[in-house]
């Protein structure tokens, strides 16, 4: 088990989220974060006080996964979220020593199958 | 506008200022209530800009108007055009304007409210992709090219309004004028890059609602003040402004849950938006009965074209021909219908067996559209000739905010470090450029 | 839709004309504020329902004043119920309506914001759990068989008014009538499921602070407004408005302090409705002096029973009970006793000598929550038992928003898969459902 | 609480009246928009705080005037201050305020609002870190002590009136007297611990936007309103109202490209205010082509002020000082160069041939800066030996709307657990004391 | 040591606090999220654009705890969390290497030991 | 390869950033959480109803980092984020399998070391 975060562009967001869907990918949890990274930066100004921002909006996707789906998954997030531009982000894969599904109490392989499949 | 002219015209009655000094403050009003009703639809990171262009408008509008916008539009009865006795302000003092009981100063800044918000809601149609700069070049010429030449046609002693046509508050050059302009403004601008791909959705609903609210509040006075005083016009108009917008509210609810059981509180935001429109032309004109059938009725069509306008290429983004220019239409032609001697003291319409003012209306309704769409199509090539209309596509995905203010609607303040002021003068790093 | 009777402009003051159309402008734009105040108290997932149940009001309300509502509280001066002459508005025209300056159309409009906002007050009792579509038949129905009625007994010549009871802006019609009421539909329509079991906090107190805020500035054509001119009762009633609300204001404020050294935000602006609603039914009755103490002393009942309201079982949300009920109720007995024939030309109180009249306000606040509450009571029991008055318990976690009006109020974009605009006429997936 | 002085209803007239009761509401409704605008400067954990030091100026202030303030400033015609007579609102009635046409309530209510809005200026200088106590403390004492002395040798019949300055709406007591009371306060009460070490930014410029709106909305009462009718004065200055602030927002967002080619949100409702402020002296003594000028030139030196600021160590956090302070002294002395007889029927100034005129100009825009300055510092002192001004450092970081308020201005609900009420009566725990 | 991170859902976020309260774990991290799963989507409207929304909110916990502490954890997560419905959500349980307590510098166990226990 | 995560205050969010500049950590994600541990709670009162407050908003850190970067990293997280009162926050180590730069598809190392460096 594995779980799978990567973070992407907002505006890629749902590309990716249409990517896992044909990956099969069925659970997922994704939040805004801000992300610092080859972006530049840019400078905003409010009345007197100028300030340098060094961070862009970015959405970060949390996706747990058994072993077989990591790469799926990868590829899917990458084809939803390449530009090719600075600042497509990045993927991170973290092992994970147990899964549970809150609602059955079941753990690991069948948690993470969709219900009804 | 359309009131008839009065008689001692020379006689100011401290109840008509007092009513025109309140109209025209809640006419203002509009313009900032509109920045919000807009920043509400679009995404947080073009609030700021969405806002920032009916703001800028209350200056650019505001300043052509006086130095020569309402010289040209309410300077004596030319056909085409009025007169340049105005211009900078020249002769407008206190003395009544001729034909109402109010001073000329009030009469002038009542007018150049209107001129304000017209500019203002042609920017629904540009949002999230247009640069600022060139919009205000757009809005300073088309404050004078558009705006003046139609408010002279229609109610500064024009051709149409020496015509027979009747238009109580600005169903032609506020209406029709932004609605048609804002098409041509999409088409020449062209979609946002993600328009079609993805939902892009309104970001704050609540801030919509509040918006449509403080535009119905103006709108009293925008609609009641038409009749220049307290008369029977402008209290007919002013009734007519409660009944009509309250009676496409509920079409529009119920026609939402006819569609899929869900009545929308942006779709009721847009129905008031709409009742206001419908009876902006008519408000003075028809008896508050015919004003609730307006609303009934009006409401229909701008729904559908709501609807339907998605699924075009043209990303009119904001609806403007749909609330405005499709509402304000309905509405001049209803007035040749319905009109009421017996209500107005000027005219009847078809239905009271006048139908010639029908033919009058029909007129306006049919030049208007042309006259703005073309001249908007035109102004805007020509500006786009000379400067490019929109950024990089990167600058899209931004948003507005970052790129042409330099300034986020919400900043969290983190990952944002200060910058010693004399720092502050230094030039912008490159992304950060317009 | 016939020609009206002919206006008889001499009777018509251009200076209370122009007063009375601000004031009843004012009063419309208290709804959407009315809106935005109870938006800000709810959760997120909740506030365009909230937000809409107050719009719908707007045309719900306004649609059955207009038909039938305006005659039944307003035609002639039989003890229970007014006529039916001015059904669908016949006869209400440019002349000026009996015993005031202004013309009939703008007694009319001004009136129907009262029966607007009135049904818009009860909202505060049911929202986040009830749904809309009962509702909107709700405020149709209650709009006349309450509001019409107690409007007519109060101030359109009924009973009360006959026998001597004093209500300036409706202590018995809009703030006993939706204080009462609500009680009566927080109990039929049950608590919220999570009501006791964890707080259920407001959203966004700044928005509460800003409705409050618009309020009170509605307020002043609520209570300015209903001396239907700029005479000696609406300048008292205008400036009262201003005074004692200062003083609940401050009261609160204390009260806050006193209970654990903070000033909360939400009380400041609960205590504002507080005071605004206090001086409605006294404002042309007593002298400023009074006014204050009026708020300093008002304001410490309806601080205590919102302290105490949230420990009973009786999920009264928005607690309109205390801030319309209690005050309205506080409002009219107050008249009683220091009601001055030397600021209002009509009766004095019982410190001025005439206990009379503070029984004739004792019959008023005694008889107006019992009809209220039971009316509202059946009204609520009848329609319950025709269609279910809130959704499936699922339905409350997920919001009212999603479900009864398919829309979020901050919707971020992300997940939101544009749907191509034809596969949008599908029937929505089933948990979207009402 | 006696008899009022019979009315003389003959000196008043319905028209100024029914202006003068819309102005007082409309300047009333000033000071909550002026708390939305300051709220959506600070930080989030501040709004709510920020906001209620605006709205508590209501209550405190409106109370101070009510009891004394009112007739130190408007009592007769000391030179240095009034009298006694209208203590407690003794002998405001119905009859005419001397001088004018409307009743001597009327013109006490809109009088207060003055009073209000500009103690709840002051709080710019000092929000994000005051104790909410002592800024109470503050404003009741500021209120009379500096604000009713000015105000009465401003316009209420003191030396710098009776000697010939000319103030229109308030650029004395209002627009310096807050601006240089401002600076006091900033450094009375010291710098937030994080200022010049990270960016501070504006939580909300959306609300900032709607904010300047709405100032802008009431600003045509405050100048519209200080003619005390629909005369001449009122006119002009109206008039003006629209022109100069629309002048200033041009030249700002003007300066703001040439800056760094972005024009600013917060700039441009800055720009608002400040055009605003400009005209507040001036209104109703310039011709509208010199409020113009005034606008464009004006908005300069505010411009820089506001950009030298932060460089300081003074943490005038909201920068009243530019937009009000300066601002209005500039008004001030701009009325003494292009004063017209002509248009105000009362002077002319230097550039007509009264070079006087400037002279006493520049007697109240000297005498005026050195009096707030020195009462506020003195009174800030005291209250500060009496009482700490801000709390320890931790509660910063927290925020004052949780430290002074107990509340969130957008609480999430998650992590608050329901306290049983019984236990809400409880101490509240070490942290959450202020 | 390990990162239990847990979905659940917004309404019952308090019930998770207090369940991880009384099993005595102190030190947790929480915040919004938007969730797909076994859930239904929905239909929104707005103006003439309709979208179907597959996300839910959700609220994620993130706590650090010594392994002992693992099992407690997800039992008050899941006890607090649970419904029975479609969209109880998901628990994760990450290894951890390292912990450091910033106030002070402590690692490890010592770190996610509460101040005055 | 290591995920660095590192929970601090809000305010010292800009000082954390700072430090992790200086040591040349260039990729870094961020977002506000909520977070429970040693601080007081604090009471709230809404109208009649109170609450007790047990959370107070913090900033969440996600660094990935190659090992030899953990350390300076860490040490980073604690110059910019240390106060010394209660509530200065935890740092988690956590190891990762795999990173890939989305806009390349570049892993591991590769992946997070910044353009043009
Ligand atoms: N080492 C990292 N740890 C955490 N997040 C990272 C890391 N590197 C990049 N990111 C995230 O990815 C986003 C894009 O990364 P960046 O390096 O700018 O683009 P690219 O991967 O195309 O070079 C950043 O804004 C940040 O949110
Ligand atoms: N594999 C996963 N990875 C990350 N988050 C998940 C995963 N599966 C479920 N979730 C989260 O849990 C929530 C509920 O999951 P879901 O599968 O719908 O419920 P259930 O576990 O009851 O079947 C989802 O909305 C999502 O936020
Ligand atoms: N075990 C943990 N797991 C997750 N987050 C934690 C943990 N312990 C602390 N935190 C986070 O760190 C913040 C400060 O922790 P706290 O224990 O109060 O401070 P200190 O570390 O100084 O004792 C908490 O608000 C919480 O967000």
């Amino acid at each position: 088990m594995k779980l799978v975060i990567g973070i992407v562009r907002p505006e890629r967001a749902n590309d990716v989220l249409e990517a896992l869907y044909r990956a099969e990918v069925r659970g997922i949890s994704m939040s805004r974060v801000q992300g610092h990274g080859g972006e530049l930066d840019r400078v905003e100004t409010y009345r007197g006080s100028t300030v340098k921002v060094e961070v862009t909006d970015k959405v970060r996707f949390e996706i747990g996964v058994s072993d077989d789906f990591v790469q799926p998954t990868v590829d899917a997030i990458c084809d939803g979220a390449r530009t090719g531009e600075v600042g497509d982000g990045k993927i991170f894969v973290v092992p994970v020593e147990r899964v549970v599904r809150i609602r059955t109490g079941e753990t690991d392989e069948a948690a993470v199958t969709p219900v009804g499949s | 506008m359309g009131a008839p002219i009065l008689a001692q015209a020379t006689q100011i009655d401290t109840g008509d200022t007092a009513w025109m000094l309140t109209a025209t403050a809640l006419v203002l009003m509009m313009t900032p209530a509109l920045g919000l009703f807009y920043a509400g639809l679009v995404r947080a990171k073009n609030a700021l800009n969405t806002f920032m262009m009916s703001v800028s408008a209350i200056a650019i509008a505001g300043l052509m108007w006086a130095l020569i916008g309402y010289s040209l539009a309410f300077d004596g009865t030319g056909d085409l055009i009025g007169g340049l006795n105005y211009v900078g302000l020249h002769d407008v003092t206190f003395a009544p304007r001729d034909g109402t009981t109010i001073p000329h100063l009030v009469f002038f800044a009542f007018q150049a409210t209107f001129c304000i918000i017209t500019v203002a809601l042609i920017s629904g149609a540009v949002v999230e992709r247009m640069r600022f700069g060139p919009w205000m070049i757009f809005a300073a010429l088309w404050s004078v090219l558009v705006y003046s030449v139609l408010a002279h046609w229609g109610f500064g002693g024009g051709w149409l309004q020496e015509g027979g046509t009747l238009d109580f508050a600005g169903g032609i050059a506020v209406e029709m004028a932004s609605g048609f302009s804002a098409v041509a403004a999409a088409i020449v601008v062209g979609a946002r890059k993600d328009y079609g791909r993805i939902g892009l959705l309104p970001h704050n609903s609540v801030l919509v609602l509040l918006g449509a609210g403080l535009l119905w509040f103006g709108w009293f006075g925008f609609n009641g003040g038409s009749g220049f005083g307290t008369g029977d016009p402008s209290v007919l108009a002013f009734t007519n402004t409660l009944l009509c917008p309250a009676a496409s509210l509920f079409t529009w609810m119920m026609l939402d849950l006819i569609r899929d059981r869900k009545v929308t509180a942006v779709g009721a935001a847009t129905a008031i938006i709409a009742g206001c429109v419908l009876i902006t032309p008519a408000g003075g004109f028809i008896s508050p009965g015919w004003a609730l059938v307006l609303g009934v009725l009006g409401a229909v069509p701008v729904y559908y074209v709501i609807a339907y306008r998605p699924r075009t290429r043209v990303d009119e983004t904001l609806d403007v021909l749909a609330a405005h220019g499709t509402a304000g239409f309905l509405g001049i032609l209803f007035i040749g219908f319905v009109a009421q001697q017996s209500w107005n003291g000027l005219s009847d319409g078809w239905f009271y067996g006048h139908i010639g003012q029908l033919g009058d209306q029909a007129l306006a309704a049919l030049v208007t559209p042309l006259y703005a769409f073309g001249m908007t199509f035109l102004l805007l090539k020509a500006i786009g000739a000379v400067m490019p209309l929109r950024g990089p596509e990167p600058d899209e995905s931004l948003g507005m905010d970052a790129i042409y203010h330099g300034e986020e609607a919400y900043p969290s303040g983190e990952g944002a470090i200060l910058v010693s002021p004399e720092a502050g003068e230094e030039e912008p790093v490159p992304v950060a450029q317009p």
